[in-house]
């Protein structure tokens, strides 16, 4: 017997289209006389905005994700990246988006892989810069790259304060990204376009942030299966304004729903959180999870990756971040705004060290009421994975049930699906559960 | 209700004489011991030419192997007497213990040069599948390796598994290939662990699931393919193509493997597994040839 | 009330037969091909030891990697579980468990009721089991029985680094023609499997009372290396350490 | 001979360490990564002390790392879990990869080092904005560093720290000038003892030796045929197992090999670049070495630097071949290596790729080697 009512999601269909849309400006940019550009979900691309409305991006990691998702399709890119000489245990996504090149082919329409005309990105991870180097190189060594270093320390309350020259440094390398991107392109730079990208993107970020929040609701309104293709607007481009109008027009049925008791999973019994990137090509897993009645509403990946946080340390509890009181004005003030914001984002802070993170997912923990944590020990991703062994260490010593499983965002020889399923299901059993057929 | 206990795994030896050459005549001869992780051969040369030789299975004792093969090959022949020998090389994975033996040489070096002997000179990738080593070979017209790839530290796909596998099924290896094919219907998919050690809850299950034992066989040669393939694939395939090694009788896994490829693997008489200690042989005949064989005393 | 607990393990299959609290009757076949076949068999012997008629059993609880084939059990219980119970039953200071088979190595770190509040199972190919060192006793030339007693006259540290079972048995044909004693290399087979299920142990968190069951605890040799990594001057062990899981099924079947 | 202080020191080094704490009553810190900058610590006399594995195998890293992260940086772990450093006074990290960051993450949470700091190393080192900001977080550094001294530093110091580090590179570049020679008078072995000894001791000390070294080498002949001379490049490797391996090949087997020069962060990447002496601003000078030096691969864009340094050591060094050892799990490396091996071939330097653990044992290493040598054989006695 269900116990919560349930309702599909109006803004679905919408969600579908824009997501649609997004990659198909990729493949057509050309036709339209616009500007490809390639680089990670994490680049801060309100700066690209300013060369004009016809500017389109294919984002790397929801492009490698998409390729996981035709496990054939994956797998032929995969062994075309390991036959070049890369190493299997690299980013499975950067392998998939390497295969691609190799094998010029589009894993979103099937046909020939659109070259970009300049890359963009940022670097934080080991593998960011390096990713759309050799991206750059394998399209021929025509394409320029520009990479912003993000990596300028971690921000309050983990550190101190918020030193001037780290936010200065960011922002000066936006300021020479600005100028080399006229230069490229040989396109004049719009200011007004790149504050009101910043704008969007801060819009946007805070928006998604305030949509996890309403997930705290118990039945949760939404589940993390359906939040993996919601939160994807986040990650494909955070400056764009109809993704931030979309997040404005989900916010309110999301609200609604809350509002109304309307459930994610009708049964839902157990709440979880997860970690990092699910084995895209095994999402079941969520399904097999439901019929023990155990909803996952969330994780610190989804909602800090699309979503711009601050962790409190008084309350212990993570809020989303404050929109500034007033626009930038200027191209500086521009980028300075930008820095400050990207730099405070939720699933930076872990690169510096675990602790910052685990106190974070605790607070996911507390507050969303989750009854235990899944890991994804995410052999895909050194990234999101880099300390990921202590922060179960950190929060089993706060009291969570956690539990941690091998797999791949990216490449499905790396998943175990019998295993994964066996160890679900002692984990979801020590919670008390039982399975329902 | 004590069973013999069959051991399936175990691959026939063998010995050979060549009845066509005159030893006694011969200006060299030379003789290749290849000491691999699950096979030794001899192979007894004359001015380069095949003589005899000899393929047993490796015991615990490498010295010991080599020695044992050495006879075995002496055997056949029938009438030679180890003094003969004017230069022996030792190979393989205990090609530092064959006690006799004058200078020793990789596997990887013989098996290229055996592979030029065994078929020909327009051998440029060889691909050499043995008891525990799989091995991605690139060689020039004399049989000079000119790149290689070697498996890391998993044994899945080697011929050792091969043999876990047909003993835990009760088929004897030598069939392992032909029974592979005896299915109705589809090719079954690859199973997921080629790994040794694995194989048998894998295959058992598998057996659960009601399928045969020839379905489950096709099953797992096909994940070995795989994985050897993914080797090959990754040196790249330089035509002609040849296979060594004793997985290259086995055209279970063989067999699975080609279609990849997209070209035939060369044919050969010989025993494929002679190939390094052929090489070996060769090696030795060229060092007597230039007048830097053993220095007699 | 009788109940049984069943445990079809990779190798061997394990049937225990409680009554009111004590083991009346236990029953073991190899496993092979047809699990069910095993799961009679074993329940068969048991039964038999037991010296009671089948009906007088109120609940079977089926376990282990084969617990699917335990057609007649009343329900069925994880691996983790019937473990972590049978451990608690035997050594009710028990916080740590490892039980290491054929083919699987697992640990549980349990609460006070004996259930699991955190567990580890060895990654698929960790080679992390009893068949490692079936397989290096074959490369050895020295039965299995032997291989622990072997290994406790050594007190030599010989690192072995090869991980993969079919490796691992070249490196100790390596070793033997090196003329190193087949003891020293015993013990080196016996350390470098038990550092890997002691690294799985650390994951959970190591107590100071660990019970270690599973078939491999009756290696005398095992068992040594084990103390030695874990720094611990005892581990408890049960006289029949191959029945734990099944144990531990036995008594949930009563405890529900 | 002083060339065996070397290894003495390598082995050593936790009695030397320890002993001198005992000696001078100053401060050691211990860091991870070869970004560090040095100078500084000297500047405040304190013993910068670099932290490399013991090659054993452990089991103590399994809960803090998870499966895919490098060997390496599990094994430096494991020598903090095991107490073996529990005499330093803090550790470091200056931002490189962020496998050791692991490593150093965890040693802090489970160690309580006492003092700790975590660097942000730029990585976008061919930016203009990379010095003024490494310049400020020298800044930070410095407080740090007063705060675990009580003192504070002037210029002078500073320039006296850029001076002995500035030795200790020129001596090592010298000593690696006899490495070009037909027959080296000091094999790869013996180098790699000298400059990870460097790592293990306090420079003013191991200076003297070094430049005896540097003497007894210039009559020093080497009973030993170099066989072929190679290159290696790779991540962090101070395996000294695998050099020992490869260099003593010749004499059991037909092939021989000398390791004439390596790109390695324990070796030449680490001292290879000076900083410029008699600026004004010390802070800068040490700033900008840092930023310039030879770039771990993680930092290494968007122009890849590296190929052309490589190729100049291959031919500077007349190398016969190139070994390019992957470290497993090591991504930064992992992205450079296909195009070092293509540019390297495509500049006629012969090269081999090797997937390597430094936990594992060298034997099946071997073999490899020895065939990769084989095929450098050009009159081939064998054909
Ligand atoms: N007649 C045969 N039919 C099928 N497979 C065989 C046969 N003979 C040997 N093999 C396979 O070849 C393997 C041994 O290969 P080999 O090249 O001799 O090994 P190595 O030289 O490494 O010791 C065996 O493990 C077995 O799987
Ligand atoms: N007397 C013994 N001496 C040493 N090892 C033993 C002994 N008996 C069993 N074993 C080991 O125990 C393993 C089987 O353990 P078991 O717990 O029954 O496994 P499973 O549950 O996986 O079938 C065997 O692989 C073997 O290594
Ligand atoms: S490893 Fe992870 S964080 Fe790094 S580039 Fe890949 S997906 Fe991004
Ligand atoms: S999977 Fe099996 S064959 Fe491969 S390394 Fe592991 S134990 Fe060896
Ligand atoms: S650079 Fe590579 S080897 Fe060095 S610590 Fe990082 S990942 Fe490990």
């Amino acid at each position: 017997m269900a116990k919560y009512p349930t309702e599909p999601l109006k803004c679905w269909p919408k969600a579908k289209e824009l997501r649609q849309q997004f990659y198909r400006n990729f493949s057509e940019a050309k036709e339209k006389g616009g500007i490809r550009w390639m680089g990670s979900a994490w680049a801060p691309d309100a700066v690209v905005r300013g060369l004009g409305k016809d500017v389109y991006s294919v984002t790397g990691e929801p492009y490698g994700a998409s390729c996981a998702f035709d496990k054939p399709l994956s797998a032929k890119f995969l062994s075309a990246a390991e036959n070049f000489g890369f190493a299997r245990d690299l980013c499975a996504y950067m392998r998939n988006y390497w295969g691609s090149i190799l094998c010029n082919e589009y894993a979103l329409d099937k046909g020939k892989f659109p070259k970009a005309d300049f890359a963009w990105s940022q670097h934080i991870c080991c593998s960011h810069a390096k990713w759309y180097q050799n991206a750059c190189e394998l399209e021929g060594g025509n394409v320029p790259l520009f990479c912003v270093d993000v990596g300028a320390g971690a921000y309050p309350p983990f550190e101190p304060e918020m030193y001037p020259h780290r936010i200065r440094y960011v922002a000066d390398q936006m300021m020479d990204g600005i100028e080399w991107m006229q230069k490229v392109t040989g396109r004049e730079y719009n200011d007004e376009l790149f504050l009101e990208a910043v704008w969007n993107d801060m819009r946007l970020t805070s928006k998604w942030a305030e949509i996890c929040m309403l997930n705290r609701a118990t039945p949760a309104p939404l589940d993390e299966k359906t939040i993996y293709s919601l939160y994807v607007f986040g990650v494909l481009e955070q400056s764009n304004a109809e993704f931030a109008d979309f997040y404005d027009e989900l916010y309110d049925e999301v609200k609604d729903r809350a509002a109304r008791g309307i459930a994610a999973v009708a049964n839902e019994k157990a709440r979880l959180m997860t970690d990092t990137q699910p084995p895209w090509g095994f999402l079941n897993i969520y399904r097999y999870m439901e019929k023990w009645g155990a909803v996952s509403v969330g994780s610190l990946y989804t909602f800090g990756l699309a979503g711009t946080w601050l962790y409190d340390e008084e309350k212990h509890d993570l809020i989303p971040r404050a929109m500034p009181d007033k626009k930038p004005a200027t191209r500086e003030e521009g980028c300075m705004m930008l820095a400050d914001w990207h730099l405070s984002k939720p699933e930076y802070q872990h690169f510096y060290h675990p602790e910052y993170k685990t106190k974070m997912m605790d607070a996911i923990a507390k507050n969303w009421k989750c009854d235990g944590v899944i890991l994804h020990y995410n052999r895909g991703c050194e990234g999101l994975t880099v300390g990921i062994a202590e922060n179960r260490l950190g929060l089993l010593e706060r009291g969570n049930k956690v539990m941690a499983y091998e797999g791949n965002m990216g490449d499905e020889r790396e998943f175990d699906e019998t295993a994964t399923i066996n160890r679900l299901s002692i984990f979801l059993e020590s919670l008390g559960l039982k399975i329902e057929d | 209700m004590a069973e013999e206990k069959q051991e399936f795994w175990r691959w026939t030896e063998s010995n050979w004489k060549n009845p066509d050459i005159i030893w006694k005549d011969a200006k060299f001869v030379t003789v290749g011991i290849d000491v691999g992780s699950v096979s030794s051969q001899a192979v007894i040369m004359a001015d380069g030419k095949i003589l005899a030789y000899g393929n047993m299975r490796t015991g615990s004792d490498s010295p010991n192997s080599a020695r044992n093969a050495l006879k075995f090959a002496l055997d056949a022949l029938g009438d030679m007497s180890e003094e003969r020998m004017d230069y022996c090389i030792g190979t393989g994975y205990g090609r530092v213990n064959v006690p006799f033996a004058d200078r020793s040489v990789t596997e990887i070096a013989c098996h290229a040069r055996g592979a030029n002997f065994l078929y020909g000179p327009e051998v440029r990738t060889v691909l050499d599948v043995g008891g525990q080593d799989i091995k991605a070979i690139q060689c020039d017209k004399k049989g000079k390796v000119t790149n290689f790839l070697m498996n890391d530290k998993c044994a899945a796909g080697t011929g050792r598994g091969m043999e876990v596998f047909s003993d835990l099924l009760g088929i004897p290896i030598q069939e392992v290939g032909d029974r592979s094919y005896e299915f109705k219907g589809e090719e079954p998919p690859a199973v997921s662990s080629t790994c040794v050690v694995y194989a048998k809850s894998e295959a058992t299950s598998l057996l659960r699931k009601g399928w045969t034992k020839e379905e489950v066989l096709a099953a797992y040669c096909k994940a070995m393919a795989d994985r050897i393939y993914s080797l090959v694939e990754r040196i790249g395939v330089k035509p002609e193509f040849a296979v060594t090694g004793g997985m290259a009788k086995n055209r279970g896994v063989m067999d699975r493997i080609m279609p990849k490829i997209g070209i035939e693997r060369m044919k050969t008489e010989w025993d494929t597994q002679i190939a390094g200690a052929a090489g070996a042989a060769l090696f030795g005949y060229t060092l007597c040839q230039k007048g830097k064989g053993r220095v007699k005393g | 009330m009788i109940s049984a607990g069943i445990d079809c393990g990779a190798k061997n299959t394990k049937t225990v037969i409680l009554k009111d609290g004590k083991v009346i009757g236990k029953g073991s076949v190899l496993t092979g091909f047809d699990q069910e076949k095993a799961v009679e068999e074993s329940l068969e012997l048991a039964i038999r030891e037991a010296g009671i008629s089948r009906d007088d059993i109120g609940k079977i609880f089926g376990t282990g990697a084969g617990k699917d084939s335990v057609r007649m059990a009343d329900d069925k219980v994880n691996e983790i579980k019937a473990m972590g119970k049978g451990a608690i039953f035997l050594f009710p200071n028990a916080r740590t468990v490892a039980d290491v088979g054929a083919e699987e190595g697992r640990a549980a770190k349990l609460d006070e009721n004996g259930r699991p509040a955190d567990f580890a199972i060895n990654e698929k190919c960790a080679a992390g089991a009893g068949a490692f060192i079936e397989a290096m006793g074959r490369a050895l030339e020295t039965p299995l029985e032997e291989m622990g007693a072997l290994a406790l006259k050594s007190d030599k540290e010989i690192p072995m680094n090869a991980q993969c079972a079919i490796f691992a048995e070249s490196e100790v044909i390596g070793l033997i023609h090196a003329k190193t004693e087949k003891q020293d290399i015993s013990k080196a087979i016996h350390d470098s499997m038990a550092s890997r299920i002691v690294s799985m142990i650390r994951r959970i968190g190591v107590n100071k009372d660990v019970v270690m069951i599973g078939g491999v605890a009756y290696n005398p040799g095992f068992v040594a290396a084990m103390k030695r990594e874990l720094k611990l001057e005892k581990i408890h062990i049960p006289d029949d350490p191959e029945y734990g899981a099944s144990l531990g099924a036995a008594v949930l079947a009563v405890d529900g | 001979m002083a060339v065996e202080k070397f290894q003495e020191w390598y082995e050593n080094r936790h009695a030397y360490q320890t002993d001198w704490k005992k000696r001078t009553g100053s401060k050691i810190v211990g860091f991870f990564c070869t970004y560090t900058p040095e100078e500084i610590y000297y500047a405040f006399d304190i013993l910068p002390v670099r932290i490399l594995g013991s090659h054993e195998i452990q089991d103590v890293t399994e809960p803090h790392l998870f499966a895919m992260f490098c060997p390496f940086c599990r094994d430096v772990l494991a020598q903090g879990l095991k107490g073996r450093y529990d005499y330093l006074d803090g550790i470091t990290i200056a931002q490189s990869c962020i496998h050791l960051r692991q490593a150093y993450t965890s040693w802090e949470i489970h160690k309580n080092p006492g003092w700790s700091h975590y660097l942000p190393m730029p990585n976008h080192v061919q930016s203009p904005r990379a010095v003024p900001f490494l310049v400020g977080e020298y800044e930070i550094l410095i407080k740090r560093l007063e705060d675990l001294t009580g003192r504070k530093i002037t210029d002078s110091d500073l320039n006296k720290g850029i001076e002995i580090m500035n030795k200790v590179r020129r001596v090592m570049k010298d000593i690696y000038e006899f490495r070009k020679q037909d027959n080296p008078p000091i094999t790869g072995l013996e180098s790699m003892y000298m400059t990870c000894s460097q790592f293990f001791t306090d420079a003013r000390e191991w200076l003297p030796v070094a430049e005896e070294v540097k003497k007894e080498l210039e009559t020093r002949k080497l009973e030993r045929d170099p066989g072929k001379r190679l290159l290696i490049v790779g991540s962090e490797n101070d395996d000294i197992e695998f050099i020992r391996m490869v260099e003593t090949l010749g004499e059991r087997e037909s092939v021989g090999a000398t390791i004439v020069v390596e790109e390695h962060c324990t070796t030449t990447r680490y001292f290879w670049d000076e900083v410029e002496e008699g600026l004004d601003d010390p802070l800068t000078a040490i700033a900008d070495r840092y930023v310039s030096r030879t770039p771990c691969p993680s930092k290494d864009w968007p122009q890849r630097t590296r190929l052309q340094r490589i190729l100049k050591f291959a031919k500077d060094f007349n190398a016969d071949g190139a070994i390019v050892i992957q470290q497993k799990f090591c991504d930064p490396h992992e992205t450079d290596i296909p195009f070092i091996r293509k540019f390297l071939e495509e500049n006629d330097v012969p090269t081999y790729f090797l997937e390597f653990d430094v936990t594992t044992a060298v034997g099946p290493f071997a073999i490899r080697v020895e065939a990769f040598l084989e095929t450098l054989d050009q009159e081939d006695d064998l054909f």
